[in-house]
């Protein structure tokens, strides 16, 4: 293998330079406790306040809505279990989520159920996108959160948030959204789209693993997922993470100023791709919305292959991708959002999740157009789906 | 580099011993479905006792292929007899290991050997249950067996 | 300022070199999903399964009983709140622990004494140490947990914790520990010591902040905290944090590794330090047990002066130290680990933590030597309690 | 560098003015208790209407040192009618701020000048409270006031 072609962006990222040189201090000489009360400490202190004063900034809310974490499934978790049990207590119940949330926002919802709690979970169109109709005639008196991340991970659609946000301030009801594979990609206006909670991760726009953030909308009084310490004005114990907060603020700064120009320039890329392999790749297919999709995301389902093989032939060329989330390659079933948006499990199985970032090149695009058709056609060769197919049978 | 298949996996994979269609087969054993993301299609063919050829058409991950090429290779030219002794332990064995939750690969490959030797025996009239066993296919319910 | 003599390595400790030496290809071109497929995903696993294997070494437990979270108090919090919601499900509803545990713990067991959990609180003696027949009296048929911290974060001492591991086994009842002061600086023993469930936090013992450790005994089925995917094995979703996990890991050898050595040298450094204060400054005493201590703590409390502006005027010198836990700087209250080893209030505010590393040496101690008693003095000068004190009048 | 403190805060914490006791006091003050960790002990020495000089000793964190010294600048050689008007929030100002949880350091202050122009009325055989009003201290349970 001569080079990487990392195309799995949704997976995570690479950190930038950057993004790397604003954390060394904080990894080495800048060691202080930012809650110590001797200067070595309140430099890192100061560090972490103008992260919260940066994010603040470029998600247009408040510095103190801004609570960091360890990450996207820690902000889900928080957000989504301590509002309902908050909410619990005025009899409030009920919540409403959709179909293709990520696992750190379902599997919490199950656990929620466990105990209790309804879960309305909104049926997606085959584009992945929700009826706003839906959403209003789910929402009832006992409804405690809603709950709808802003952009999928596997198939890209981005979800009316704006629209989703103004009906719940408009109903009462609270608004969760996981925008951790929006944030730093496309706009994102925490006060402008009355979102009242949102979680982000910082690897998922080249910053460092293992940190992220909840912002909750001032006076709403979430109860701690993690006690202890007055940390995060006593909402998220344990010692701060300066390295990777400052990590998060950097990379969403250079993610955010550079993003009028990048967007436009990855969604061409992206494009080319998508109609590249549809035009060579006979019985493919784009999953997700043609609009409404973030900048990097191009999925494909393609029929009597199936997705972990063409990894591995794809790894081979020196290309990394996926094929649906990357947290859920332990499990057998095909991806939940492909089954929601429509696919028949046969086809899910088949499919194969390509994330751009501004890293790469028109050159990894060729590559990729050049690659793909071989490698199914590889496959398809070896397949005895692919057989029936050919020869006019039935599949399931 | 590390890999989430051992190298003998991949070796196997990759490079697919027995692969494609037999054309004068005598026997063919299909298992699994495209819901679970797996089938394994057995093609043999049988002179005298012996299996003198073997060719498989696989649909599913990486293991799946690979298990399908490994167990090809250890039946051909063996008896039914052997054939049918060939169990799913001494396939994994045989590549080295497997990862857990792909072990289900390799008793596919066991039970897809099995069906191309009962789809023999149906041919020449005889029933192949006392001597091959029932053949344990995936249920729609539950794709791991 | 010229030089700064850090002895506050119980609030944070410096990344050793070597430690980040280790995260840096991961902080880097390393940066690979560790759930993905593709080699280069699966070169983070490894990473991660090796760092899995010594911290099991280390700490003498299996492999599979090492889960990464973000640091000690997640830790804490999975722990004690997820092993009350499990074991209430069988009636128990009471818990041990003690009065002078971490916040971490504390606060996680008042969150639980308001869902109707039974909270005992062990009383300590005048050293810091539990009694064991306290505890054996306090344990109840429907005692869920008894939570015992292995040392403390404040006056240093450290509990038996292999007696009260073997009670438990004895009883029946679950046993976490909070070793977050303990790992890496005195013999850990996992399986040895009878412990069901440990916390630990990587920062404490030279490695990053950020990231820490609960091992869970096999067998138990402890329900996650953080619900999502299917990382470490499914009991605490997000994405790993490669680079700390392994440093973590690193940390964590380092330290074992030259335990043998370092705590006698660290522990000659501390006596002299203790020894000298206690002959220099009258009306100070030393908290804590003299015996069952941590090698690097020491802690004092100063009559007639009150502890931040002593920690500001140190600060002035160059001296980091604490006068109490650090998460604690927000609070007016003195420090309830004081309180319960029985200290008056007003001697309570009056106390200095010093915690040394490996770092230190002995040209940090003769300055401490000078400095504290040179500080105290001038604080008492303009003290209204020390005018008091010197005319024999009662303060409280 | 970073500071917990505002530069300001800090120059009067470590170059405290007016610290100490007054011989010749007419009028002293002391609020606070060891137990809540802070208490100002104010020195006045009263002249006609006019506080010629002041002194204070306190024994409690930074920003009660600091709160003291300023307030001391702040009303010598002023009148007691002027002493009585200072308040917490003008401490606070002349301290260019002080963190949130620090402000009842401010209101100590107040109240201990309060506390020892009190004393000097008393000791002159008059009633304060008409004067100066009640003063705030320190409860057993609450150490916030
Ligand atoms: C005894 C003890 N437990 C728990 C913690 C919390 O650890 P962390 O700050 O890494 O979450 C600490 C340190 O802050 C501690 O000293
Ligand atoms: C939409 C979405 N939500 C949540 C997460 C979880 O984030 P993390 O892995 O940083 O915990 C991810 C990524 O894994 C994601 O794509």
């Amino acid at each position: 293998m001569d080079r990487l072609i990392y195309v799995d962006n949704a997976a995570t990222t690479r950190i930038l330079p950057e993004v790397l040189d604003k954390m060394m201090p904080y990894l080495t000489e800048q060691y202080g406790n930012p809650s110590s009360l001797y200067s070595f400490g309140q430099n890192a202190r100061q560090a972490i306040d103008e992260a919260r004063d940066t994010v603040a900034k470029y998600l247009n809310c408040r510095s103190d809505e801004v609570f960091f974490t360890s990450g996207g499934s820690e902000s889900d978790n928080w957000a989504i279990r301590m509002a309902a049990h908050m909410l619990e207590k005025k009899g409030k119940k009920h919540i409403i989520s959709t179909a293709i949330e990520h696992h750190a926002v379902l599997h919490t919802l199950n656990a929620l159920e466990k105990q209790g709690f309804e879960v309305t979970l909104l049926p997606v169109n085959e584009y992945g996108l929700i009826s706003i109709e839906d959403l209003k005639n789910a929402i009832r008196d006992d409804t405690a959160l809603v709950t709808i991340m802003f952009a999928n991970n596997e198939i890209g659609t981005i979800q009316p948030v704006a629209e989703i946000g103004k009906i719940c301030r408009e109903r009462g009801v609270l608004f969760h959204t996981d925008a951790v594979q929006a944030v730093g990609h496309i706009p994102v206006d925490f006060s402008g789209m009355n979102i009242d909670m949102l979680s982000l991760s910082a690897h998922k726009f080249h910053g460092p693993k293992g940190v992220g953030a909840l912002i909750v909308r001032k006076g709403i009084r979430l109860p701690s997922l993690i006690e202890g310490g007055a940390q995060e004005k006593g909402r998220r114990a344990g010692t701060e993470n300066t390295a990777g907060i400052v990590g998060l603020a950097e990379a969403l700064k250079l993610s955010c100023e550079k993003m009028d120009e990048v967007i436009p320039s990855i969604k061409a890329k992206r494009d080319r791709l998508i109609e590249g392999i549809l035009k060579t790749v006979e019985r493919s297919r784009l999953n997700g919305d043609p609009v409404h999709r973030l900048p990097g995301n191009a999925n494909f389902s393609f029929e009597g292959i199936e997705g972990e093989s063409l990894l591995l032939l794809l790894d081979f060329k020196g290309i990394c991708a996926s094929s649906g989330s990357a947290c859920t390659s332990g499990s057998l079933d095909p991806s939940h959002v492909l089954l929601a948006i429509g696919l028949p499990h046969a086809i899910a199985h088949g499919s194969l999740r390509i994330t751009l970032s501004d890293d790469n090149t028109d050159e990894d695009i060729d590559l990729l157009l050049e690659v793909i058709p071989q490698i199914v056609s590889q496959l398809r060769s070896m397949s005895p789906v692919w057989e029936k197919i050919v020869k006019g049978e039935k599949y399931e | 580099m590390a890999q989430y298949y051992s190298d003998f996996v991949m070796e196997h994979f990759t490079n697919p011993r027995n692969v494609g269609e037999l054309e004068d087969a005598n026997g063919v054993g299909e298992i699994g479905n495209a819901k679970c993301g797996d089938i394994m299609k057995m093609y043999i063919k049988v002179e005298g006792d012996r299996i003198v050829d073997i060719k498989f058409k696989t649909f599913g991950c990486g293991s799946a292929i690979a298990t399908s090429s490994i167990a090809t290779e250890m039946i051909k030219g063996k008896t039914i007899e052997e054939a049918l002794k060939l169990t799913n332990k001494a396939v994994v064995e045989a590549l080295g290991g497997l990862p857990a939750h792909k072990i289900h690969c390799s008793v596919l490959a066991e039970q897809a050997i099995k069906a191309a030797i009962a789809d023999y025996y149906k041919r020449q009239g005889i029933d192949p249950t006392p001597i091959v066993g029932e053949i344990q296919d995936h249920h729609e319910e539950a794709c791991d067996i």
